[in-house]
Formats: C-alpha cells, structure tokens, sequence
C-alpha cells in the first residue's frame, strides 16, 4: 500500500487548483437545468476546454492531456472542491465517450470527440422509453432499413431525458430486428436533434429545473456512415447492427461505475457540510447530538467511498476492473448523497424547507438511487451476479 | 377502555373527507401553488388557499369544532378534531386548518377579553384564519393571508393583528406553504396569555401543534401510499406490474408499517388533550414517529415512482413536499425524541 | 374514546397483582426450555391453575374465569411486570386452544380443554417440515386411512417442534390425499406423543437451551372419535377431513395476532431497560447518547405497540378484528422486541457479551422475526392482502 | 498511489489462510468452546484455542510477523498483518491472534527491558500468548491460557506475567472466548511504556486492537455470508431456492454493501500504523462501520437460515456470536462514532 501521490500527480494537483480558483465563477452559475443557466454554463463549458480542462484524461488530439486515471480522480477532487460548475457535457463525455472509444470507428472518434469536448455538440442520453426503464430491453423505439436512400428511418419516443431540451445531439437505442425479442435485435443509434422528424418536449422536474425532455422521432433519418463528415453529422451507428445491447451495457457500466462519480464530488459536499454544522454549532443552534452523529455518519462513508475508490482505480490501472462490482458502487454513492444533504437538513431544522442550496442539493441527490438503474436493479446485480445466488 | 373514535365522530370524519374530495382534489392543491416562489413559477399563481374548501369545513362546522357554544362553535374536544387533521392531510389541503382551527381556539378562550370571543366567533364562520409561530421571530407558513398571529414563545402566547407584524416572505420548497418569517415587537398589549397567568394552556397549545401536524403527516403518508399502491399495479417492466416485486413490495409494506404505528400516538395525543392531560410526551412521540413514518414513506414512494415521480407533472410531488415541511415544523422527528428522552432519562 | 379502565376492571388488576405478588418465586425459575427448568415450571402452572389464573378468559367449566378480552390484557400486563415465569403451556393455550374453541366438537371441547389448562396435557406445534418451514403447504407427512382398525397411521417428520422434549402431545398438518396439491388435502391431527411409533429427539438452540425437537412418525395409529374418552385421549382430528389448511390457518392467524403478544411482555420489557439505563447512569458508565436514543426509540415504539393494541382490542370487541393486518402486529413486536433487547446491550457496552438475562433474551428476541410465520411472508401478507398489490 | 496489498503480501495471505482452512476447521472452532460455560455444556470441552493452527502461525511466521528481525521475527509492518486478520475472522480462530501478534510486539519493541526482547521472541516462536486489556480491571478473552497480560489503561501500557494476576472466569455467549476479568495491582515495575515517555506507543497499541478486530469482523461477516449464500440456494420453498427470493436477495446485497465499505476503511488504518501516523479517527471509522457491518450480517444470515440457524448443531451461530462479542470489544459502532463525532465537531 502507497497511499501518497507522486510528486508529479501532486504538481498536477497543484495546476489544476490554481487554474481553478482563477477561473471558478465566484458566484455560483444558475442551474444548467433552466434555459438561462444553460447559457452560462455552456460559456464555463468553452473556457474549460480552452485551457485544456475539459476531459483531462483524454488524448490531446481530441482535447485532453492524456492524464491518468490517478490524475483524473485529482482533478475531479480539486474540481468539487474548488466548487465549480456541474458539466452539463456529462452525458456526453461521461456515457457516450466510453463507448465511442471502444466501438466507434476511428473516423468516428476523429469527429465526434474534439466536437464533444469543445462543447459544439451536446449530447443526451435516449435511453428509457414510457414503457422500457428499468426493464431497458422492452424498448419498441425502432429503426426501419431503408436501402434506397441508404440508410435508416427511426421512429418513437424517448422520455426523462436529461437536459434534453438544452441538448443538440441524441444517443439511444432502436430496435432494428423487429423480430427479435427483448435485449436481441437493439442498434446502438448518434442522431442530432435537428434532425427532420426530431420533437423534444422539455418539462420539469421536482426540482423546479427543467432539466427533463421527451424526445419524439417521426421518421427520422440516419445515413449510412460513408466516412465524410457530412453524414457523420446526421448521425450514424455504434457497433453492429444488431449489436446494441452489448454496446450500451458498455456504456451503463461506465455511468455506472467509476467514470461518474467519483469521490470529489461527495468530498466537497462532506466538506461543506461540516462547514455548516460548525456554523450552526458557532451559532448556539441548539443542536440534538443525533443530528451530530448523522453528520459523522456521513462524513465516515464519504471517506469509506473514497478509499474504497482507491481500491477499485488501484484494480482497473493493474488490469483488474469492477465488473458487477460496480453495483456495489452506484448503491453506496446514491444512497451516501442522499444521507449527506439529509444530514445538512436536519442541521438546518425548522429552515430546511427553505429554498436553498442543500434544499436543492438534497433533491437532486433523491434522482440518484433511480437513474442509471435502479437501486433495487443494482441490489439484483450483486446478488445474482457478486454473491452467486440464483436468478430464478 | 374503548380506543376509537365514537361513532358520531366517525361519520363526521367521513362527512369532512367527502367535503375535501370534492373541494380540494389535486388541481387546487396544485393551484395554491405560488408565483412569486422562484424556480416553481411554472407549477401555480396560487396563495395558498383553497377557499372553496375553507369555506365548506366553516359551513359544516370543523372550524369551530373547538369553538366554545357561546361562541358560536361546536364546544367539542380535540379527540373529534384529530381525524379531521389526518383528512386535511390526505387532501394536501394547504390552508392553516390545524392552526386555526384547533390551536388557536383553546388559547383565545382562556383569555378574558372581548377581543378574543370575537375572534372565536368568526374563527368558527371561517372568517380569518390564524397563523401560528414558536419562537420570537418564526417562520409561518400561510403568512401572507393570515388575519391574526398567535406567536407561542417560552413564556407568553402573544396574539397580534397582521398591520402590527412585519412579514418577509421566504420561498419554501412546498410552493402551497407561502412561507413568512414574522418579525414584531413584544408588548404588554400583545400578551393573550401568559406562563405566569395559565401555564397550562400554552403547554396544550404546543402540543396541539405537535400533535395535529403530526396527525396530518400520517394523513399524507396514507395519500403517497395510496397513489404508489395504485402506480406499481399499473406499471409493468419485464412484463409484469412492478407491485408483483418482492423488494417493491416489503417497501411499501415497511412505509406503511411506520404509518400505522404512528398513528394510535397521534390519536392518544389528541385523547389527553381532550381529557385536559398534559400531553407534552405523548405528543412528542407522535410527532417524532410521524415525521419519521412520512419521511420513510416518501423515500418509498419516490423511489418506487422512479422517474416519472421525478417530474413536476405527476402529483406525487405536491403531497412528498408538504410531507418535507411539515416532518420538520414544530419540531422535526430527532428534537421530539429528545423531549421523550429527556422526561425518561433526564438528558 | 375513553382510554380508562372501569372500575371492575380496577379491581380485577389489584386482584391479579395481590395474587402475584403473595405467589411469583422471588427467584427466576431455570429457563423452562430445559428439562430441570420444565419441572419447575409445570409446578408453576399448576399453581396458577389451581387458583384459577392460568386461562383466565376460558369459561369457567374449562379452567378458566370468563374474563373479558379487556381483562386478558390487564391480566397479561401485570403477569410480565410482575416477572412470573414463562408459559410452558403457551402452545396449547395460545396455539391450539383458539382451534378447538373453533373447530372442536362440543365432546373434543370438555375433554382437551380442562386437561390443557391444568397443564396435564403439554402440547407442542408439529407445523415445520425439514422441507415446508415458510412453505407450510410443502407438508409431506402423510395419513393413511385405515378402515379396518377405524382411524389413521401417521407417518413423517416434524422439526423446530418448540419445547416438544417435555410435551405429551402434539397437533400438526398431515396429508391425507395424496393426490392433492400443496394446502389441499390436508387434514389437522392431535395426537399423544407417546403413541405407538414417535421418536421425539431434542436438540440445542442457539441461546443453549434445549426446547427444540424432531419429532419422527412411524406408523401412530390415530383411531377415529366415537365420543369416547378413550378414542380421544388416543388423538383425533381438528375439522374436516382434508380441511386441515383452513383450520391450520385460523390457528396461525392466532399465533400471529392479537393472543399471543400482548403488549404486557414488551412494556415490562422497557421498563427493565428503562431501568438498567438509570443504574448504568448513576453509575456513572460513560455511555454515548445515541445509545440513550435507541433507548428511548424503544420505549416509544412499545408505547405505540401498547396503543395499537387497545385499538385492535377495540375493534375486536367491536366485531371488527384485523384480519391480514395482524401482519403488522407480528412484524412490529418482533423487531421491538430486538431492539429492546439490542437497547440493553447497547448500554451494557463491553459487557454485553457476559451470559446474562439480557443476551439471554436478545437471543430469544431473535427467533420473533423467524417463527409464526418468517417477516417475510409476513410483509407479503401486508403488501398483498393489506395494500393490494398484485400477488404475481 | 496504490491501495492494495502488495504482490507478497497477497501470496502470504493465501498462504495463510490455506492453513486455516486446514487446521481451523468449523469442527475445531467447536472444539474450542468450553465445558465450563454453564449452559453451553454441550457444545465442548475446549480451552478456546485451537493449538494445531497456532503452531502452524508460528511455523509460517505469522506470530512474529512484527516481531523485529533482531528479535526472531519477520520486522513487517501492519499492512502485511491487516489481510491475515480478514483471515482469521473468516476461519473464525478463537485464539488470541490479533493480541499476541499484532498489539503486544509493537510495544514490547518499544521497551528496553531485557525482558521485552526475550518476550517478543517467544511471541515469535509461538512459545507464549498474550492476553489484552483495556481499562483498570479489563474483561480479556482467551484470560484463562493466556502466560502474559498486557494492560492498556488510559496512561500507561502494563505488562503482567499470569501469575501475577488475579483472574476471575466469566461466561461469554461466545463459548470459544474463555473470557476472564483480570484484577491485578499497579506498581512501577509493572509499568512497560508510559505515556510521558512513549505516548505514540501507547496510541498506536489502542488503534491496532481496535483496526484488527475490524479486520477481524470483517472476515466474520464474509464468511456468515458465504454461508449463508450457499444455504439459500440449496434450500428450496414454493418450489424453488430461496435465494432466487428478491427479498432474500436484497437482504444479503445489504448485508455484503456494509462489509464491502467497511474493509476499506481497516486497510486505511492498517496502513496508517504501518507508516507510524495517528491513526486514531481511522481506526475509529473502521470500527465503528466494521462492527455495525457485522450486526446487519449477523441478523441477515440468521433471520434467512430461518429456524436451522437458531440451532446449535447448525455452525452459523459459531461465527455470529464471535462477531456479537467482538463488535463490542475494544469498543462499539458508537463509541467509535463518537471518536470521529468529536474530532469533527469537537462534542
């Protein structure tokens, strides 16, 4: 065990929070989830990437500094910290990257890429459909082969999608063999939202935000990838055809294992709340020693998560991924937020109701136990496939 | 020994249930919402009443459920008020019900004043409404249209007119709650009762609060149970409804547990302040299990919603966050706690 | 709502708590699930016969002295504060009693009852199969009807036969048509555990007593009742013929509810918490305030217990009994009564681990949540037959 | 940055826990319990030890793994020990492993008394145990075979040979503990490190009986969840294993997420002592997660063997009650919490 940075990651650490605290809004930006802060969001977005920032881990030829997973996690530690904004180019960088790195063609890379990182193209994730969320393979979106103009005409309704009204391009499933049953005959489909045939209907969360959209397709047409960047530019295929399924799990093991969450984020937020507490204390709120206890609580997971990050970075640099461990993962940070905005709460006490930043926190943090496969998913997935206990 | 609601007050629970059906469905909780309430401007330009329903419960009665006979009331006690305020909860009715209704009435006719009767009087024909506050510069919620201000502090119970408070609103996140923080000045005039004149009286006062909010939590508790009850049969993944679930449903089946449990506390609470007990305990437990059970509740029924109870069009959102405020007004699950724990082990 | 007692019911409880306090053993007698401990007890049971306390809410002509539901619980309530002796008669009086009330012929009645009260007859439960515990209609013990002796031959095996080392009978679930599926076919037998062909083996539960058994069938013979003594004291049948599911039910249905946990044992349960918490603090044991809390936590959940009980007692005397909501009842004084105990150990800290009353009853506490029915098929009953969620 | 074991230390612990395997079978920890403990009778007639295994630790060098090179022993730090602890909790080994060879050598080797190096060698060889306590009068499993008592009071770190002490024997409900409460009197020539001249020590000694007994629970839990793995899906009801249950399911993914966040948090400490910094908050964190981990797997993996689990013939509760007692020893999930509570919030 070596649980120091070098001194070349503690360099790296040190440039990434000076650049920060130079550049970090002191203010904080409105939400990216409302049109007016989308704005602004998508101008930290531009600064970001031209100073090198915005996928720090990516090759340089597509806007990155080749950094290291360990840098990586550093980066993302000083960013939380720093309290800069939410990347409203996660689904993109975060989902869609992955799994262009691993099944995009190079001409594929070569445009989508630098275009992601730049924040030209933004992307959302059409993933559930009203009647395929948990159950993702009852998807009935489809796609139709059309060989005379060459190419694919896709049909139905995306829903709870993110940010999908502040959003230009689409990445999903269609069901191209209408044949085939559940999670067989899926195709993995990139198509801008500008595209003819394209409806997004954005709507609010509880929140207040109105980060969420439903996105209609009505014969919506993607061309056959010929290499040139103008059909590239409307749109084009993952993988195989018929491949879909194998290519998004790629992508739902990355959003959820390690890649979006990693343990800055919930560092801050125990940083801030024991900011508050010693706030409330300073202030002689009287404050129930339970409500203390729920904040050491917290405090303790977010470290356990943490080191417990370290163990997993430690295993993927030295060949040994998660897998379905990762459920291990999406269950603790979801259910670990969700504890650390209740902990502010009841520091808050009769103010918590107030419209505020943990208020706003905390339901944000109620989306995680849902998203990205449901908690109760997840606990399927460590017993059935971590512990070995039967399916049926 | 007979622990249930005679049967007079059943049917007048039923008759106050039926009234709040058909006063204050999910439209007009959702058209209290208020415009002036920041991110939630899409939702409602409401204030915070539903006068339709405010007007039916003073026609039937239930805001003088409390009110003395000579007042113009129903000279009832709190054990008939107590399924009523689960009612008002599981309509989502946003107005100042149990505030009005059941704390203020037994405060005011303590006091000797003419000011006070007259107040009783159109307390019960739904005339005003009272907000309530603990502590010398509280938040209230229904601030903006309340008509009086029945300020609980450690010491006094002081009753002010709205022109002789000053009122910040403040954005709450139930849309319905029309929060204010009210800042006035202590006065002799302003005293209604004091610690030193009838100490009794303002320890029921509280424990009214304590207990009726508790009351209400279990009614909305009941209501987001019912509306996930309803979805997961509904709702089909993998092919069938996600109620057949087995871990969806021993959740449902843990919130309603803690509801259920909470319940009989409540009711014992109202039981001794009818009695004329004091109830400080027992409604301090009713109060912690009940903000406890709607806090797992909502947990639950969000969950079991997944996304689409992640949206401002579904309703769920309208009862989880009245249940978020009110979990925490007048005492949240952990302070209430500590009271028992304290008259138990002494700190 | 009246929450008072009369009177008379005044009056009953100081008669219980005279008779009590002249009679409880100032020292705890030996657990009754060893076999000294068993000899004392029915000593016990005698006693409490003897002056008309050990059935009080029978019929007089059974044992009993006709007390009201009402009256049961006082009596129950100042039973466990007085700290008397465990019921080594429980399984009878609480188990089967409630099924021959039901389902027993007026000559059954008169002849078990007055036997089961006085402790003569000692039943145990023949429920549990090594392969039907939770899956009760999974019984595989058989019985063949045999014309010419007039009766049955019962064969098979029953486990987790509590206290069945020192009982005389046993009544269980046979399968009586063989044809027959799962809870068809299933008759309810009584029979005498020194019949002709039972094996009865004890062994050890984890809290080191003795009171669990097997019980092996090897052809008993159970004649059929021609109204006679003699026939009956060599076993019978409870109902029908094939009814056994049903009666079986309205058995367990008592096991679960209302009967056999009255709020008595776990308010005398927290007052002896309430207690050690006072000794331990004025003694000046260091002991953390959330320790206090699962204290309190404790003491409010068996208030809530005590409360919800005068509520179902109402409605029982009302004519409204809770039915599948006696799910409830099981699930709730099940945990409490781990967390009462678990409260105990807690404030004994270090000490907790010492062979004591407290880890005695902790071990106990913890078969609640298995037997009478598992929580888990408990929360199905309420989610199913309470909430009304689809069975499948 | 590298959090995990080195490539050697792996291949050690493999080693080790094959020897466990072989000599700490489930009939040898049985073996272990002891006659004398009242009600427990029936289980066994042991002493709490179980001699083949220890000679094996011994043999391989597990008993003088942080015994100095000087003084016979391996002069490894904690971070090699940590895993071997996970072992020794999955073998369920009543020994006094973690004591022996893991808290006393550390302040042996901060001693110059001839005594203390003669000690740590015999510790090495497996000549000796050492039994540990915390406090003035300490409660010490293992108490009746234990040849050296080292005792931690607040300000000094006492070493004790048995005959020196005055043992009275007490019932665990662990009988593999052989539990004793250990009375002695303090005198200066008892006194092995002090706090004026080896604070560090004295720390250091506390924080690794706390992080090895989480290392140790830790394995305990695994291995109640392995077992208990296997016994639902061998056990069928309805017609089908009932692991195949959701509820049983989610119930052992919980228990499994407490112990899988849990061991982090005793590797960090583990590694916090090797390198000599305070580990006092770690060791805390690690406790305070690893004994509430084990409680959660505890009720899982009895409440799901259902009544089969509730039986002595059965071995599940072999492990369950090791890991009640040690949950506690050394201090429990609240105690701990209330370490970190107060080096956060200062109360």
């Amino acid at each position: 065990m070596d649980l120091t940075w070098t001194e070349s990651e503690q360099r790296f650490r040190e440039e990434c929070r000076e650049w920060l605290r130079a550049n970090v809004p002191a203010e904080p930006l409105p939400s990216g989830d409302t049109s007016e802060g989308f704005a602004a969001h998508l101008e930290w977005e531009n600064l970001l990437h031209s100073a090198g920032w915005a996928v720090v881990s990516w090759p340089a030829a597509y806007g990155g500094r080749d950094a290291t997973l360990w840098e990586w996690l550093i980066f993302e530690e000083e960013y939380y910290a720093a309290g800069a904004p939410q990347r409203i180019t996660q689904n993109g960088i975060f989902l869609l990257a992955p799994t262009i790195f691993e099944f995009g063609s190079r001409a594929q890379q070569d445009y989508y890429l630098p275009r992601m990182s730049a924040a030209q193209d933004l992307w959302c994730q059409g993933w559930s459909e009203p009647n395929a969320g948990s159950d993702l393979a009852g998807i009935k979106s489809r796609a139709v082969r059309d060989d005379e103009r060459g190419g694919w005409v896709l049909s139905g309704q995306k829903t709870w999608t993110t940010r999908g009204a502040f959003s230009t391009h689409l990445f999903g499933l269609f069901r191209t063999d209408p044949e085939a049953e559940r999670h067989r005959g899926l195709t993995y489909f990139l198509a801008p939202l500008t595209a003819e045939g394209m409806t997004v209907r954005g709507f609010g969360r509880l929140d207040g935000d109105e980060g969420f959209a439903e996105v209609f397709l009505d014969d919506v047409f993607v061309p056959d990838d010929d290499g040139t960047t103008e059909t590239m530019a409307a749109g084009g295929i993952l993988g195989e055809v018929g491949q879909g399924w194998g290519v998004a799990m790629s992508t739902t093991s990355s959003e959820r294992g390690l890649t979006l969450r990693s343990p800055g984020r919930f560092r801050a937020a125990a940083a801030r709340l024991l900011e508050l507490a010693h706030d409330q204390i300073a202030a002689g709120v009287d404050l129930d020693p339970a409500v203390l206890d729920a904040v050491t609580d917290a405090w303790i997971d977010t470290e356990a998560y943490a080191l417990y990050t370290l163990r997993d970075v430690t295993g993927v640099v030295e060949g040994t991924p998660a897998g379905a461990r990762s459920s291990y993962n999406k269950v603790f940070w979801s259910e670990l937020d969700v504890r650390l905005h209740e902990a502010a709460l009841d520091l808050l006490g009769a103010e918590a109701e107030l419209d505020g930043s943990w208020m706003h926190g905390y339901e944000f943090s109620l989306s995680g136990p849902i998203y990205a496969g449901t908690n109760e998913i997840q606990r399927n997935i460590i017993a059935e496939r971590v512990l070995g206990l039967p399916r049926k | 020994m007979r622990f249930a609601p005679t049967e007079e007050q059943a049917e007048f629970r039923s008759a106050v249930k039926a009234l709040l059906v058909d006063t204050c469905d999910i439209a007009a909780v959702r058209a209290s919402w208020g415009g002036e309430v920041g991110r939630h401007t899409e939702v409602g330009q409401g204030n915070g009443r539903v006068e339709r329903a405010w007007k039916g419960l003073a026609d039937m009665g239930v805001l003088g459920l409390l009110v003395p006979e000579a007042d113009g009331g129903m000279g009832m006690t709190q054990d008939a008020f107590v399924g009523i305020a689960v009612e008002a909860g599981y309509a989502g009715l946003p107005d100042p019900l149990i505030e009005t209704a059941a704390v203020a009435p037994p405060v005011l006719a303590s006091s000797s004043e003419p000011l006070a009767s007259e107040l009783l009087a159109r307390i019960a024909s739904g005339e005003v409404t009272v907000g309530v506050g603990f502590g010398e510069s509280p938040l209230v919620p229904c601030a903006s249209t309340a008509d009086w201000f029945l300020i609980l502090t450690g010491t006094a119970a002081h009753l002010l007119d709205a022109s002789a408070v000053d009122i910040t609103p403040l954005s709450s996140v139930d849309g319905a709650r029309h929060l204010g923080r009210v800042n006035w000045s202590t006065a002799a005039s302003t005293v209604l009762v004091s610690s030193d004149s009838d100490a009794a009286v303002l320890t029921a006062a509280r424990n009214a609060a304590v207990t009726f909010s508790s009351a209400t939590l279990v009614g909305l508790s009941h209501r987001m149970i019912d509306m996930t009850v309803e979805y997961v049969g509904e709702r089909h993944q993998f092919g069938v409804p996600i109620g057949s679930f087995q871990a969806v449903k021993h959740e449902l089946a843990d919130a309603a547990l803690g509801v259920e449990f909470a319940e009989p506390l409540a009711f014992n609470a109202a039981h001794l302040l009818s009695v004329g007990e004091d109830a400080t305990v027992a409604a301090s437990m009713a109060k912690s299990r009940a903000s406890r059970a709607s806090q797992v509740a909502s947990d639950a029924c969000l969950q079991l919603h997944g996304a689409i109870g992640y949206t401002v069009e579904h309703d769920l959102h309208l009862f989880m966050k009245r249940a978020w405020a009110l979990s925490r007004q007048y005492g949240d699950f952990r302070s209430h706690r500590a009271v028992v724990r304290r008259a138990l082990l002494g700190s």
